[in-house]
């Protein structure tokens, strides 16, 4: 069952990190705040199924802590996220 | 029974798993940045629901499910709080798109 | 043998953060390699600790517990770089 | 009797006040950093008396905690004199200061008095803290006590050149705490302790150990300026208030350079650096020829003392590759230690003096150029005078403490068969003699009565000045058997 | 393991993104990420109790103050800095520093084997302390004066900052005055989330004497929980002047220095506590701790006031 779970994490990390190459790209703004915001609840997961396999029951309050700044973080962000005029933000 | 808990929770992950997988894949290859939001609020909130419920059975008492049910919570509240947010820079004569 | 990786990624980040502090102009931008030099050695710090786990313990508590007030103190300093800045600008807007 | 305590008190006693000034207020923090004062001096004092008697360190373990799980507080010799030291440096600033950062009673609090007293109570805990502590992290908070400090004291006026000093400084100092950070987590990757004693038994030269104390050096240098990372200093000691000036310049920058004699000659003591320390004294060689140059050729008063600091912050390193070259017991090596110190020490009151005295200047002729200081000599004798005693300090002349530290590192150059720094503290002296004489000159010079303020600020700020002036003087009038305090608890002596 | 170098590859990308992004923002939102992922490999370093305080504050609050930042610069021309170094100079900057972490990443292969450690020492001398979780041991006990300084080191901060209060602001609330954006999603936010972050950091604060947790962990999220609803205009900010307000940044470290020096006086070493009181001492210093801690990282982030124009 461990194994299973920590297979679990590892697959969920691993679609949050391809998930990243979107935070990397943008090329909107929008799409660097959703992106940051997969990668929190990624985490969170990832976070969860670890605590699960190794039986860490402190992990969970990580990936509480987690939560809590991730959302108050992507509220900074979206906030924020500079509005900018005709022609948008330039492609990096 | 302690099978039956096991069955469940295999499932719930790789059911969770599987949103999160086709939420990536969403923010990857959708082309706009609108359904790029819907894509991400279906991994949010479908694919961590699924591992916390599956994780539920092996939270060790009701202190620890609360717990889990807390992530959930605080995790769909802020994406709903967000997802409009968000969607309002994709709109109108400011965002891209 | 995370340890090791970890290291050798704090290494890195170390450099990255360096790179950053000496060639950006943007003063914002220093401040954020400044954090993320301090990450890289609080990194490599987190791999010392690491290291010396025994007892019973994932990892070194002493180190552990330095690098946790070190975070701190670079967040306060980063506040004050912040601080400064937004000062410096509100000084040249009302010139 | 176990004198541990006094240490512990003399680093808690300027935290306390400092936190405590915070709700008391601008008006409420003043007075109470006049009372502590003589608290904080009597135990310098005290210590100093204690080390010279006993002639061993105090020692004393927080918490009864033993390292290397716990931290150690370590007072010798050196953390007796430089304690002393800093609590009259700061007891005669903060008297300065009270005509300029005073609050009368039932005036609203100002944001410049209320920013003042706890910043020079936070230096004066940061020194300390320096001085006495004996753990590589403890030391690390230390620092940042000092930068978060001094940081502000840079810019306190608001203008934008003063703010852009202290964002530049600020830089450099966030640089060199992050690199000596990273020193820190290195030797306790090595060596599994950060205590400095243990660690000069325990460092064998491990190649981690090499490269902590080369970043650690490196980012110390860039806190205290030593050339060529001095190019925040001018900017930054220029612009603040004097008293703050004084502060910075005297003491805040030693602090860091305290902390480089403390890798070199305490966690390296086993493992001495000659090289490395030929490279230390050639920058600091090129800080007194070049930034003496630089002094000469400054236009503004506050500017060419900032620059004159550049280049007394490289006798300091003089001393380095002198006690790398001979035996750690001979009587070179202690004159080179002793040289050091006291170069220290007498720089501390001399330069604290001399921005005082160019504050009480600008202050009374509202700028500080030096062409148009004519009729200083006249109007302030007293504030002239006290510059040039101060400089007769800097420059070396005997009989005064700049001529004991400069003797006594000359000697040991000779001593030690390396010639050429000598000839280096030959010419930075007569340097130094030339800016000098450019300000004392202008000073005496007729000029119009009108453009002065009528009257100082405080009769009082004049004799606090004078008074730092004589004490570097007299300093060199000290028997060479006093400075024997300085030997206390070396540890390259340790068996 | 190939968890581990996929977390490390991630969190040099995003690193090296976040220094060479060219706008401010983008750099922000990647240094977000860097934090979140960072905590991650805390977690996979052992090291639950530094996690704990990366997410808060590595990408909470640095993000949050690095944004307000961004925000604040947004609406004026960059202001014109030193110019850029020279191509030559960018990669001979570049090589140097890639010397460095070459340099760095030698001597951490080269560390010794066994690991030097203080492990064992911790563990035997915790049950002294009546603590179950060994950090807390070493932050509170063994090496106490660095939690303390660092608490003074803090409220130094906060006097720094309100320092640097423009011409005109001096007494006055601190921080910008924010945006009301008066829409839904964002008060709704800032109406739930507080109640339930003050629980999960007294949750962590109180479980941080036996497990991963404590006062740096739980301040930082209280701060956060009184950001939210500044940044949402439900809530002003005391003027800082107000008298309560630094009361109760000082508080903390007062009680800190007092429980020492009383240490001082009847066990004859600063910080020692007496035996069998050692537990309910650090409690009490703890809860006041994250008092103190939690409004000076609340008003670090804030700001000094700025006047009206």
């Amino acid at each position: 069952m461990a194994e299973f779970l920590l297979v679990a994490a590892l697959l969920v990390f691993a679609t949050v990190v391809a998930g990243l190459l979107r935070v990397l790209r943008g090329p909107a703004v929008a799409d660097r705040i959703m992106a940051a915001q997969l990668l929190g609840t990624g985490g969170i997961a990832a976070l969860l199924l670890l605590g699960a396999a190794t039986a860490a029951p402190a992990l969970a309050d990580v990936a509480l802590t987690l939560a809590l700044l991730a959302a108050f973080a992507s509220v900074a962000m979206a906030r924020t996220a500079p509005r900018q005029e005709k022609g948008g933000e330039p492609r990096e | 029974m302690s099978l039956l808990a096991d069955v469940f929770t295999i499932v719930a992950v790789l059911a969770g798993l599987v949103f999160f997988i086709a939420g990536t894949a969403g923010l990857l290859r959708f082309p706009d940045t609108a359904s790029r939001l819907h894509a991400l609020t279906k991994a949010d909130h479908l694919g961590l629901g699924l591992i916390v419920l599956g994780l539920l059975p092996r939270a060790g008492g009701m202190g620890g499910a609360l717990r889990l049910l807390a992530i959930w919570g605080l995790v769909l509240v802020s994406s709903a709080a967000v997802g409009p947010m968000v969607a309002r820079l994709t709109r109108g004569p400011e965002g891209r798109e | 043998m995370s340890a090791t990786l970890f290291g050798l990624m704090g290494a890195a980040l170390v450099g990255i953060g360096l790179f950053g502090m000496l060639v950006r102009t943007q003063v914002l931008l220093r401040i954020l390699s400044f954090n993320l030099l301090g990450g890289g050695i609080f990194i490599v710090f987190g791999a010392v600790a690491r290291r010396g786990a025994g007892a019973g313990f994932g990892g070194d508590p002493v180190p552990q517990a330095i690098i946790l007030t070190g975070i701190v103190v670079a967040f306060a300093a980063t506040t004050l770089a912040v601080a400064l800045v937004l000062r410096l600008a509100a000084n040249q807007d009302r010139s | 009797m176990d004198w541990g305590l006094l240490p512990v008190l003399a680093v808690m006693l300027p935290v306390l006040a400092m936190v405590l000034a915070l709700p008391l207020g601008a008006r409420g923090a003043e007075r109470m950093t006049l009372a502590v004062l003589p608290i904080g001096l009597a135990l310098a004092v005290g210590i100093a008396v204690v080390v010279q008697r006993t002639g061993a360190p105090i020692w004393h373990q927080l918490g009864h905690w033993a390292p290397p799980l716990g931290i150690a507080f370590r007072a010798d010799g050196l953390s007796a004199a430089m304690l002393v030291t800093t609590a009259m440096v700061v007891a005669a600033t903060a008297i300065f200061a009270r005509a300029e950062f005073g609050t009368p009673p039932g005036a609203a609090e100002r944001r410049q008095a209320f920013a003042f007293w706890p910043l020079l109570l936070a230096i004066w805990a940061g020194i300390n803290l320096l001085l006495v502590a004996n753990d590589l992290f403890t030391l690390y908070v230390g620092l940042e006590l000092l930068t978060f400090a001094a940081m502000p004291l840079v810019c306190l006026d608001g203008s934008r050149a003063t703010l852009e000093a202290a964002l530049r400084y600020l830089m450099f100092a966030l640089l060199g705490s992050v690199l000596y950070l990273l020193g820190v987590a290195l030797i306790y990757g090595a060596t599994g302790t950060l205590d400095i004693v243990l660690l000069s038994q325990r460092v064998t030269g491990q190649p981690a150990v090499v490269l902590a104390i080369a970043v650690m050096t490196a980012g110390l240098l860039a806190k205290t300026a030593l050339l060529p990372l001095h190019l925040w200093l001018p900017p930054a000691h220029a612009g603040a208030p004097a008293a703050g000036s004084a502060i910075l310049s005297a003491l805040v920058i030693k602090g860091s350079f305290i902390l480089v004699l403390r890798l070199w000659f305490g966690v390296m003591a086993g493992q001495p650096m000659p090289g490395a320390a030929q490279i230390l004294a050639g920058l600091g060689a090129a800080a007194i020829l070049l930034g003496s140059v630089a002094a000469l050729g400054q236009a503004r008063l506050k500017l060419l003392v900032a620059y004159s600091t550049v280049a007394q912050i490289g006798y300091l390193f003089l001393m380095f590759p002198l006690l790398a070259a001979v035996p750690e017991a001979s009587e070179v090596a202690a004159r080179a230690w002793t040289g050091g110190v006291v170069q220290a020490v007498s720089h501390a009151f001399a330069k604290a003096a001399m921005f005082l005295a160019a504050g009480i200047m600008a202050a009374r002729f509202g700028h500080d150029r030096i062409a148009d200081i004519g009729g200083a000599g006249r109007a302030m004798p007293v504030t002239l005078l006290t510059f040039g005693l101060a400089g007769l300090s800097l420059m070396g002349v005997p009989p005064s403490g700049g001529f004991a530290a400069k003797w006594l590192l000359l000697s040991a150059a000779i001593g030690a068969g390396q010639w050429w720094w000598a000839l280096v503290i030959l010419g930075g002296g007569l340097l130094t003699g030339g800016y000098v004489y450019r300000v004392l000159a202008a000073g005496l010079r007729a000029g119009e009565k009108s453009t002065m303020a009528p009257a100082p600020l405080a009769w009082s700020r004049d004799g606090v000045a004078l008074g730092l002036a004589l004490i570097s003087v007299v300093l060199g009038f000290l028997p060479l058997a006093a400075f024997g305090l300085l030997q206390v608890g070396r540890l390259d002596l340790a068996p | 393991m190939i968890a581990d170098l996929l977390l490390a590859a991630a969190i040099l990308a995003v690193a090296v993104a976040s220094i060479l992004a060219r706008r401010t923002f983008t750099a922000v939102a990647l240094f977000i990420a860097y934090g979140l992922l960072l905590s991650l490999a805390w977690v996979r370093l052992s090291a639950i109790d530094v996690a704990l305080t990366e997410a808060a504050i590595g990408a909470g609050l640095s993000g949050v103050l690095l944004l307000g930042a961004v925000r604040r610069l947004a609406s004026r021309a960059e202001a014109p800095a030193n110019p850029p170094p020279g191509a030559a100079m960018t990669v001979l900057i570049g090589i140097a520093c890639a010397c460095v972490a070459a340099a760095l990443g030698a001597v951490i292969l080269l560390l010794p084997e066994p690991a030097p450690s203080l492990a064992p020492q911790v563990a035997a001398n915790l049950p002294t302390t009546g603590l179950g979780n060994p950090v807390t041991g070493v932050l509170m006990s063994f090496r106490a004066l660095d939690t303390l300084l660092e608490s003074a080191v803090v409220l130094l901060a906060v006097i720094c900052v309100w320092s640097l209060t423009p011409d005109g602001g001096w007494g006055g609330a601190p921080g910008a005055a924010q945006p009301i954006l008066g829409d839904g999603p964002l008060l709704l936010l800032a109406r739930i989330l507080p109640p339930l972050g003050i629980v999960v950091a007294v949750h962590i604060l109180w479980v941080g004497k036996d497990a991963p947790g404590g006062k740096f962990q739980a301040a930082a999220i209280l701060a956060a929980m009184w950001l939210l609803p500044w940044m949402a205009g439900l809530v002003a900010p005391p003027r800082i002047a107000a008298r309560w307000l630094r009361l109760t940044v000082a508080v903390g470290p007062v009680v800190f220095i007092a429980i020492g020096l009383a240490g001082a006086v009847t066990e004859g070493a600063f910080l020692a506590y007496p035996p069998g009181w050692a537990m309910p001492l650090i409690l009490v210093i703890e809860i006041v701790l994250t008092a103190s801690i939690a409004v000076a990282l609340a008003l670090l982030v804030i700001g000094p006031p700025v006047p009206e124009p």
